[in-house]
């Protein structure tokens, strides 16, 4: 299993964009050191969707830079950036549903399977052994997240909170220094938000890497959060320690201001 | 000795009903049509006249006593379901011949076939190569009842160049219908061997419906003559739009401008100053039975190629007669026989040496404003 | 028995054809509507290599699945990162484009009237066999990470993406692929047939052939296959209908397109026969 | 050179009428909706039928004109609906993908075809001559009064099409469905209604389109084929853009009349193909469609 090192700082600064007229991101900074646990909050609209998708290279941003470990993901593809080990999760999760549960898993790993085309189409020994490998591994992550024996299960047939599981669980297998989770409680009840810290936190220690997510639910943020920053309307509005950010006047405004 | 031989003949004939090794006399008759896709046009008229002539037979008795069936199977226009379609016919329908199609691809596709199963196809698929084989050697099953595009072409070349006088020849044709190409090629040999040229030479695709920047170009190109060898659906579009563009040249075509070509036009204006070749006269008698009774039957006037279809079941059923049985090989046998049989588009005698038919001469037809013209029948000097 | 035959040779051909259709549209989700031009290519390049050059058939084989994988190449490179439906637009032009050529090189290709002489090499057996290998090509090639990219590409493209999947290049070798699988089908045709015509490699073929995966099932090898199986020997079997058979034909594909959405096999395969033992197995080891 | 524009033109319009049928279709239900084409051949027969056994000897000229188009839209709105309820209806309730969509229409499209083979296919047929088939020349070019007409009505036809879309209720009801369907009906539209008015419509336009085609060609079954064109054009204009189908479809019309000039004929299909290539990979959009940016 690949334990990853103290690696995984993500240094984003500067980052803007805008869709039309409208500036989805506008002039946003923020740091994760390696091992970190941050959080992005901010009412719906702010933009903080906008951030991973910029970050992971969805769409490409007007100005400002991204920097992983020092070296620089602008101007890379989106599956280049995830190869440098930044991996993620989705607000609506997106499981591929041709496939079933361990496969999904498989397919984080497999743009780096050791093996080429003629092994595959013949079925030689070296892809067979490598994908041997990839499934066993495979299983471990989902065993990790806790969805063993489900192997052969389609995702779509899992319930909501599983689904979730196995999105991380596919995120793990890209072995990642960095991973984003976009909302990864919403939809879930409360004892599965709890479990879900939990599993969040075994993870992070296990890994250790780096871990940004966005999220809505002050339990999951509070809980997990070594520090946070907040975005509205497209610009950084606070940042700091959970419970500093928590009492900052415009913070709550920004929020109270959405529920008008 | 005679009177011996023929009791004998009965004899066994009798005997072999009896034994049930002959089926109580049915002349199985394959007939391979496009009755779908973009020929079925032309597949249904031929296979309506087919049946024609097969109802006659058999009203009249049959056969020399046997019933004539025809079986009649959709090639959908397409290579692959011919090959699959003329198997059936002599695995599935044990048809003793088959008529082809008017279609020289499908013709040329089943040559090998035929020639290995020893089963005669009698066609009007007028490529040569679908009769004669590269070596110069006649394809051992395949018969043609009408000339071929060579034939033709220098029938329609001769007497635009040698009897209208015309130098300068444009042509426009569809390059992605084989009837066209093979309709051009020997066209253009004939007339630049003998003093024409052509001078301007367009094409188009079964998916245009517009000519006229092609016509354009034509105009400007200064020829005295257009010429067209093109199915009739194209022709009509090409008068049409010449007209539009005021292009005024005096057109030559194949036989796809035989009726109902002009009506279709509809306008006497464009379809106007057209020479074409066709294969018979509409005044000649044998006709008037044959289209009488498609009349009655169809309750519409024929297109010429349900004469064809009609004409090969007449030549089939002679060679059977002359080949002495209804089997592959003897059809065959009899086919390189087929000597001045009456066919409805003529009279019919067939080469051994090429299987195509000999000396059958075109009428030559011209639509002067919408009306058809019958000049009468022509041979070229160098065919004679 | 030569009708059978001929059914079965041509239903063989017709199979590793719709192949790389299932890879390219069933696999992985990009939308050809020109597959049927490949098959030209494979079948005339093939072909003229034995008549004009009098090179063997194998040779000429390899080197026409080579042709059409290359001419893949030529229309992937460009293709890959265009939207689906474009991608529909661009291969059915290279159908078309493909006949003007072939129409236009009269003296190489015969034009309109076709190639003619095609010396005969093909029989049952070989086409039975390719299938076979073909087939076991192309099963493997979707069980392994490949397969699973495709699918991983086919439904969610942004989400493949964001777990490192190049989906440019994975799309190109896929294309690449179906492209010399669909050209050694025209290389068997050609052999077959002994004629080959390029009217009849035009986008009602593709379109059959799209017909024939998605009938198969939604994603499903075994569906594709069989359902080729289906298709190609129903028209023979509904003869006794004449000119009602096309049409008693296309009622059968509406109903199982409407009342079996995802086809008749869905995403089922047949190796799930067997593939349950083969993991338990993996689970005891 | 005017000439040769003015012949792109008038190709291209004829396209637009096919571009756009296909266009409204794929605006709502996102798929290319090829039983178009069949609908195209089924009334261009259906308005020779009516001409032979209702019009013939009643009327003529214009008015025969009239009548037939207007039988032929007729018949084409009706044909749509069923080819809807028969094709499509079951689909939508299913959620199916957009290929099996574009299978269904593939099928239709051929069954269409291969009715029209059985009953009309051992003969040609033709429209009588509606209108005087004098020329008119004009600022060096001539054109016929039955490409004016073509041109003033596929026109009028559009604008109308363009007034429904855009000053209707019906149109609106189009426009929310082709936007998101849920939406739309929480807004309290009917789906299904609106599906089927936009067959109906597209249907018309088919009907309208096959009288132009048999007129200026003749019948024979495959004349829909002229389909792939409509894909062509409205697949560059823009995906389910109406206003993109039309500059689409003049363009490629335009393009391959100078094609012609230049190339030849024969290898015209080959530079299209190119030129498509080329122009998909600067504007991946086509000509009037927007950016669908994927949502993460």
């Amino acid at each position: 299993m690949s334990t990853t090192t103290t690696r995984g700082l993500l240094e984003v600064s500067g980052l803007s964009k805008a869709f039309g007229g409208v500036h989805a991101v506008d002039d946003f900074s923020f740091a994760a050191k390696p091992g970190e646990i941050v959080g992005i909050i901010g009412p719906n609209g702010a933009g903080k969707t906008t951030v991973f998708n910029l970050v992971t290279g969805v769409y490409a941003a007007d100005r400002g830079s991204v920097l992983l470990d020092g070296v620089s993901l602008c101007g890379r593809r989106q599956d280049q950036i995830a190869r440098e080990g930044i991996g993620r999760t989705f607000q609506n999760i997106r499981l591929f549903k041709g496939l079933n549960v361990l496969e999904n898993v498989m397919t984080a790993s497999d743009p780096t399977a050791p093996y080429g085309f003629f092994s595959a189409i013949l079925s030689l020994p070296a892809k067979r052994g490598s994908d041997r490998q990839e499934a066993k591994k495979g299983r471990e992550y989902l065993s990790l997240v806790g969805l063993s024996g489900l192997e052969d299960a389609r995702p779509e047939s899992l319930p909501y909170g599983m689904q979730r599981k196995l999105e991380l669980a596919r995120a793990l297998a890209i072995g990642p220094k960095v991973i984003l989770l976009d909302e990864p409680a919403a939809g879930l009840n409360p004892s599965e938000v709890r479990e879900f810290i939990d599993l969040v936190q075994r993870l992070h220690e296990r890994f250790n890497f780096t871990i940004v997510f966005i999220e809505h639910r002050m339990e999951v943020v509070m809980n997990l959060s070594h520090k946070l920053f907040v975005l509205s309307f497209g610009k950084l509005l606070a940042s700091g320690e959970p419970l500093e950010v928590r009492h900052n006047p415009e913070v709550i405004e920004a929020y109270i201001g959405e529920e008008d | 000795m005679r009177n011996r031989g023929l009791l004998l003949k009965s004899l066994a004939l009798t005997l072999l009903v009896g034994s049930g090794l002959v089926s109580a006399g049915e002349i199985v008759l394959g007939n391979l049509q496009d009755l779908s896709g973009p020929t079925s046009v032309l597949g249904n008229a031929v296979t309506r006249g087919a049946e024609l002539a097969v109802d006659r037979v058999n009203a009249a008795g049959g056969f020399k006593g046997d019933k004539v069936k025809l079986v009649t199977v959709d090639t959908k226009g397409n290579v692959q379901e011919a090959i699959k379609a003329f198997n059936r016919l002599i695995d599935h329908d044990n048809a003793v011949a088959v008529l082809g199609p008017p279609v020289s691809n499908i013709g040329l596709a089943i040559a090998p076939m035929a020639n290995e199963k020893k089963i005669a196809v009698v066609g009007s698929f007028i490529d040569p190569r679908v009769t004669v084989q590269e070596n110069g050697e006649a394809q051992p099953s395949m018969f043609l009842i009408q000339p071929t595009s060579t034939q033709y072409a220098e029938i329609i070349a001769s007497y635009a160049l040698e009897k209208l006088g015309y130098k300068k020849f444009a042509v426009l044709y569809d390059q992605s219908n084989a009837f066209a190409v093979s309709m051009l090629k020997p066209f253009k040999a004939y007339i630049e061997k003998r003093g024409g040229t052509v001078v301007a030479e367009e094409t188009y695709t079964k998916t245009d419906k517009d000519y006229r920047a092609q016509l354009n170009k034509i105009k400007s190109a200064n020829a005295d003559v257009l010429y067209i060898p093109n199915y009739t659906q194209d022709l009509v579009i090409t008068v049409k739009q010449a007209k539009q563009i005021g292009l005024n040249l005096p057109m030559v075509s194949g036989l796809d401008a035989a009726p109902p070509f002009a009506t279709l036009v509809g306008d006497p204006e464009a379809a106007n100053n057209i020479y074409f070749a066709n294969n018979f006269s509409d005044k000649e008698p044998q006709l008037t039975e044959v289209r009488n009774a498609y009349r009655a039957k169809f309750n519409e006037d024929p297109i010429n190629k349900a004469y064809l279809g009609y004409d090969k079941v007449t030549v089939i059923l002679k060679a059977i007669e002359l080949g002495g049985g209804a089997t592959g090989p003897q059809i065959i046998a009899g086919l390189s026989k087929v000597k001045d049989v009456q066919g409805t588009t003529g009279v019919i005698t067939i080469s051994p040496k090429t299987h195509q038919p000999l000396g059958l001469s075109m009428v030559m037809y011209k639509i002067d404003a919408g009306k058809y013209q019958e000049i009468g029948r022509y041979v070229p000097e160098s065919h004679k | 028995m030569d009708y059978i035959y001929s059914i079965l040779t041509l239903t063989g051909i017709t199979m590793i054809g719709v192949m790389g259709t299932y890879m390219v549209t069933g696999l992985t989700g990009q939308f050809s509507f020109g597959q049927a031009a490949f098959m030209a290519v494979g079948g005339y390049v093939s072909a003229m290599l034995a008549l004009k050059y009098g090179v063997p058939f194998a040779l000429a084989a390899l080197i026409g699945s080579a042709a059409a994988a290359l001419s893949g190449l030529l229309v992937g490179m460009p293709t890959v990162r265009l939207r689906r439906d474009y991608i529909s637009l661009v291969t059915f032009g290279f159908g078309e484009a493909i006949i003007s050529v072939l129409n236009n090189s009269a003296q190489l290709t015969g034009g309109a009237e076709g190639l003619v002489g095609i010396p005969k090499r093909v029989d049952l057996p070989l086409v039975m066999a390719s299938v076979v290998v073909c087939l076991f090509l192309v099963a493997c090639y979707k069980n392994s990470k490949y397969g699973r990219q495709c699918l991983a590409l086919r439904t969610d493209e942004l989400a493949a993406r964001s777990m490192g999947i190049d989906v440019n290049r994975l799309k190109l070798v896929t294309f690449l692929f179906a492209s010399a699988i669909t050209g050694y089908a025209g290389v068997l045709y050609a052999f077959y047939a002994q004629y080959l015509e390029p009217g009849y490699f035009n986008w009602t073929v593709s379109a059959e052939w799209l017909i024939i995966v998605f009938v198969g099932g939604i994603n499903s090898l075994t569906g594709a296959m069989v359902s080729a199986v289906i298709l190609t020997s129903l028209p023979e079997f509904l003869r006794f209908a004449s000119a009602w058979r096309i049409i008693i034909y296309c009622i059968i594909v509406l109903l199982i397109i409407n009342f079996r959405p995802n086809g008749i096999f869905g995403d089922w395969e047949i190796s799930r026969l067997w593939k349950k033992k083969t993991t338990v197995k993996g689970g005891q080891a | 050179m005017l000439q040769n524009i003015f012949f792109g033109l008038s190709l291209g319009a004829v396209y637009s009428l096919v571009a756009v049928g296909f266009a409204l279709v794929f605006n709502i239900l996102k798929f290319s909706n090829f039983s178009h084409g069949g609908v195209m051949s089924f009334t261009a027969y259906a308005g020779y039928l009516a001409y032979i056994m209702l019009f013939d000897g009643h009327i003529s000229g214009s008015w025969m004109f009239l009548a037939i188009v207007t039988t032929a839209a007729v018949v084409g709105a009706l044909t749509a609906i069923v080819i809807e309820r028969v094709g499509f209806r079951r689909l939508r309730r299913n959620n199916a993908p957009v290929i099996y969509y574009f299978i269904s229409s593939i099928t239709l499209g051929i069954l269409l075809e291969n009715i029209i083979t059985i009953f009309a296919s051992s003969n040609f047929y033709s429209y009588p001559l509606f209108f005087s088939s004098n020329n008119i020349a004009l600022f060096g070019t001539t054109f016929s009064v039955a490409d004016v007409v073509t041109l003033l009505v596929s026109s009028g036809a559009l604008i109308i099409l363009l007034l429904v879309l855009y000053r209707s209720k019906l149109g609106l009801g189009v426009r929310t469905v082709s936007f998101d369907v849920n939406t739309a009906s929480l807004m309290g539209i009917d789906p299904d209604l609106v599906v089927m008015a936009t067959f109906a419509m597209s249907g018309a336009l088919g009907g309208i389109s096959g009288v132009f085609l048999g007129m200026n060609y003749s019948l024979y079954p495959q004349l829909g084929q002229l389909v792939v064109k409509g894909f062509v054009a409205s697949v560059i204009g823009g995906l389910g853009s109406i206003t993109g189908a039309v500059i689409g479809a003049l363009l490629l019309g335009i393009v391959e009349v100078a094609l012609i000039g230049v190339v030849g004929s024969g290898w015209m299909p080959a530079c299209v193909f190119v030129i498509m290539l080329v122009f998909l990979l600067v504007r991946p959009r086509g000509i009037a469609g927007v950016i669908v940016q994927e949502k993460a």
